[in-house]
């Protein structure tokens, strides 16, 4: 199961990382940006599995004499900030890419900035 | 000393009140920026340096915790100076969001000088490049915003980067604080240690302005005002020193056959070279 | 012209990830002493150990479904999330202030009429919206005992919001609603500086003595997942605002 | 469960691939968020169901959203001139 996460999620960064780095439309680009973050909590959260393991909520007296068979809290946690630290980066440059259209009536990354 | 964290909170705060102040913005920048200077003089001067915070009680590898030492106290007084020296550059701005950005950019490079906690300092440059994109992008004209957009999208990727790192370096070791990664790293298999490195290392490059990344501060420079200008390099630049410093040269040390220094002083070198070829050609 | 030059960069490109793949699997089966990164093992002394048995204070202490506890949330991850790291999330509500902040600055203004709503949209709307604000309620009033927790909350909370902007019915103004996130994103700032004053940390759970398993459990859980709700909610109402806005 | 777990991902690369090489932008957003919500299943079956209803509401929701406001209004702007 452990590998069947992490190389999905390795494969998602690198579909990800071609797009960024090929991409000339802002859309785009910022999609496979999204595809690339999605990869990498993916392999947060793939790295705080075990096998058979539990989910972390305790439910009853049973759950708690089952503590070291639960997965890994702290990668979850840190992946909850991430996906929102992720939102924010793309509704920004989302905002900058509707402006870069109406200043340089392009949607393209390599317009140049000249004016004119 | 558990009242340095006020040097994070109180312009945090200010960050939001500003949305209802409108006119008293200035005052409340000059304010909250010569509060962070004096109250930095107040901890060098009261002699109980180095010392640990732990921030809501939990003890230093479990909860987040700020390491003041020699060289952090010295390094706050620089950021923080060079704060109150680029705000005298702010000319009338109406904006307030120009003042919340400012707010947010002086927690962020303080938070960056002050934290003890690897996934706190990644969001702390989070921070930082988020207020830098918004000053950068103030002008709003057709330079400003191609600029602000390019960086973004840069900093974003080697911030993806460095979270992985962050998320190899929790896999492997178990911990998050700066001094537990120190202690437990030498266990390390050579090749992990190489891998978390290089990513690392491409994330803070961009922070450090260094050669195959600092291709974004050419356009943000020419698109942005002057006082701008001040904060990216001097309230930004330092802290990103400091961190990069303390990151690379204490946490990851010089072990195995991994030499951090010549890496570094090999890119600056091209940096410097480049940079003035660039610059050469550059019609005035 | 132009397609070669694509069909170079594509190449360049695909060369400089397979490099990174090689690298990768290179790492992957480097045989040498030491902890390795494709071990299977968990290693010794985690941080996590100490989260789950709720024992970073007291190094032997135990606890048992429906006692106290240090830490009396009974899910873990919202333990670790609003009280063991509390400030990375402080941070984390920042970074979205900042960047939505950002997009109201930056987004052109300009003239855009909306379509008039079908009649059905029109009249179902309420009862769309209240269900919403009762999902997103529950979710972050049981943050602490069930998944979920303010950020899906706020955000569920807003989708009420967008259901009332597009189906053409005045819910709140858009002043409103920053003032229901700069006293929300204040006040969380002002609980971590009152529980300096009481109990000498910044951002301290300073409410004891609860059980694991109640409704009122958690200390200062649930305020704060209402608090960050709230926020979230009114911040993303406003990019909504922002495209739907008639001016 | 080995199985679903592989079909899920099988689906999620393929999304993946046909976002980034699609020309059509508002297929490449649509096909995003089909992605997103088998990563948030993914997430699901690793244990992690706060994950998982984060990722539902915000990296696919909201994003996808975001998305497609602003494809339209980037395309209305093309109308204009």
């Amino acid at each position: 199961m452990t590998k069947v996460f992490i190389l999905s999620s390795l494969s998602l960064v690198f579909v990800g990382l071609y797009g960024v780095l090929t991409r000339k439309n802002i859309v785009k680009i910022l999609i496979a940006l999204n595809i690339i973050e999605t990869g990498i909590n993916m392999l947060l959260v793939a790295f705080g599995y075990i096998e058979g393991g539990l989910t972390p909520i305790l439910q009853s007296d049973l759950s708690i004499a089952n503590l070291d068979k639960m997965v890994d809290p702290v990668p979850q946690a840190l992946v909850l900030t991430s996906i929102v630290i992720g939102l924010g980066t793309t509704a920004f440059a989302l905002a900058l890419a509707i402006r870069y259209k109406n200043t340089h009536n392009s949607n393209l990354i390599t317009a140049t900035d000249e004016e004119g | 000393m558990n009242s340095v964290v006020f040097l994070v909170v109180i312009p945090l705060i200010a960050a939001f009140l500003s949305l209802f102040l409108e006119t008293k913005n200035k005052i409340i920048m000059y304010l909250v920026t010569f509060f962070n200077l004096l109250f930095t003089i107040f901890i060098f001067k009261s002699g109980c340096i180095p010392f640990n915070v732990a921030i809501g009680g939990w003890k230093a590898p479990y909860g987040i915790n700020f390491v003041v030492t020699d060289i952090t106290i010295y390094f706050l007084l620089l950021v923080n100076t060079a704060a109150v020296i680029s705000i005298t550059l702010v000319k009338d701005i109406k904006e307030y969001q120009f003042y919340s950005f400012y707010f947010v950019l002086l927690a962020a490079t303080n938070g960056m000088v002050l934290t003890g906690d690897m996934f706190n300092f990644y969001l702390f440059t989070e921070l930082s490049t988020f207020a830098i994109a918004g000053l950068v992008a103030y002008k709003r004209d057709r330079l400003s915003t191609g600029a602000a957009l390019k960086f973004l999208i840069l900093s974003s990727t080697a911030s993806l980067f460095s979270l992985a790192s962050i998320g190899l370096i929790y896999k492997t070791l178990g911990t998050l604080n700066f001094a537990d990664i120190a202690v437990k790293l030498p266990s390390l298999n050579q090749a992990s240690f190489n891998l978390i490195l290089i990513l690392f290392l491409s994330s803070m490059l961009v922070e450090l302005k260094i050669f195959p990344f600092n291709l974004w501060v050419v356009k943000s420079y020419e698109g942005s005002i002057t006082s701008v200008n001040m904060f990216t390099h001097g309230m930004l630049g330092t802290a990103g020193i400091y961190g990069a410093v303390r990151i690379l040269l204490i946490v990851f040390p010089n072990m195995y056959k991994t030499n951090i220094s010549t890496i570094l002083m090999i890119l600056s070198f091209m940096t410097v070279i480049i940079g003035e070829v660039g610059a050469l050609k550059e019609k005035i | 012209m132009k397609d070669e030059k694509s069909l170079f960069l594509n190449i360049v490109t695909l060369l400089i990830l397979s490099f990174m793949a090689f690298y990768i699997y290179k790492v992957s089966i480097d045989t040498g002493s030491g902890i390795k990164i494709t071990d299977n093992i968990t290693p010794k002394m985690r941080v996590a150990d100490k989260y789950l048995k709720k024992n970073v204070l007291d190094e032997k202490s135990t606890y048992a479904f429906g006692q106290t506890a240090e830490d009396t949330s009974a899910n873990i991850v919202t333990s670790v999330v609003v009280d063991y790291r509390l400030f990375d999330t402080t941070l984390e509500v920042i970074v979205l202030f900042v960047t939505i902040l950002g997009f109201g600055f930056v987004i052109p203004k300009d003239k855009r009429s909306i379509k008039k709503p079908s009649v059905i949209l029109y009249r179902w709307a309420p009862i769309l919206m209240v269900l919403m604000l009762i999902i997103g309620g529950y979710m972050f009033i049981n943050g602490h005992l069930s998944p979920g927790g303010g950020f899906p909350a706020g955000a569920i909370i807003s989708t009420s919001i967008l259901i009332g902007v597009l189906s053409g019915r005045k819910t709140v103004k858009s002043k409103t609603l920053k003032v229901i996130e700069a006293i929300a994103g204040i006040s969380i700032f002002i609980i971590g500086i009152v529980s300096f004053f009481i109990k000498g940390n910044f951002f301290q759970n300073f409410i004891v003595g609860d059980r694991i398993g109640d409704l009122f459990s958690g200390g200062l859980i649930p305020v704060f997942y209402g608090l960050i709700a709230f926020k979230v909610a009114a911040e993303l109402s406003n990019i909504y605002f922002e495209f739907y806005e008639e001016c | 469960m080995i199985n679903f777990a592989i079909f899920v991902a099988v689906i999620m690369f393929l999304g993946a691939v046909w976002t980034v090489l699609t020309k059509d932008v508002f297929r490449a957003i649509v096909i995003f968020g089909i992605v997103s919500l088998m990563s948030s299943v993914m997430f699901l079956l690793m244990q992690a169901p706060d994950v998982a209803i984060t990722e539902a509401a915000i990296g696919s929701a909201i994003t996808t959203a975001l998305f497609i406001f602003t494809y339209k209004k980037m395309e209305d702007k093309r109308d204009e001139r």
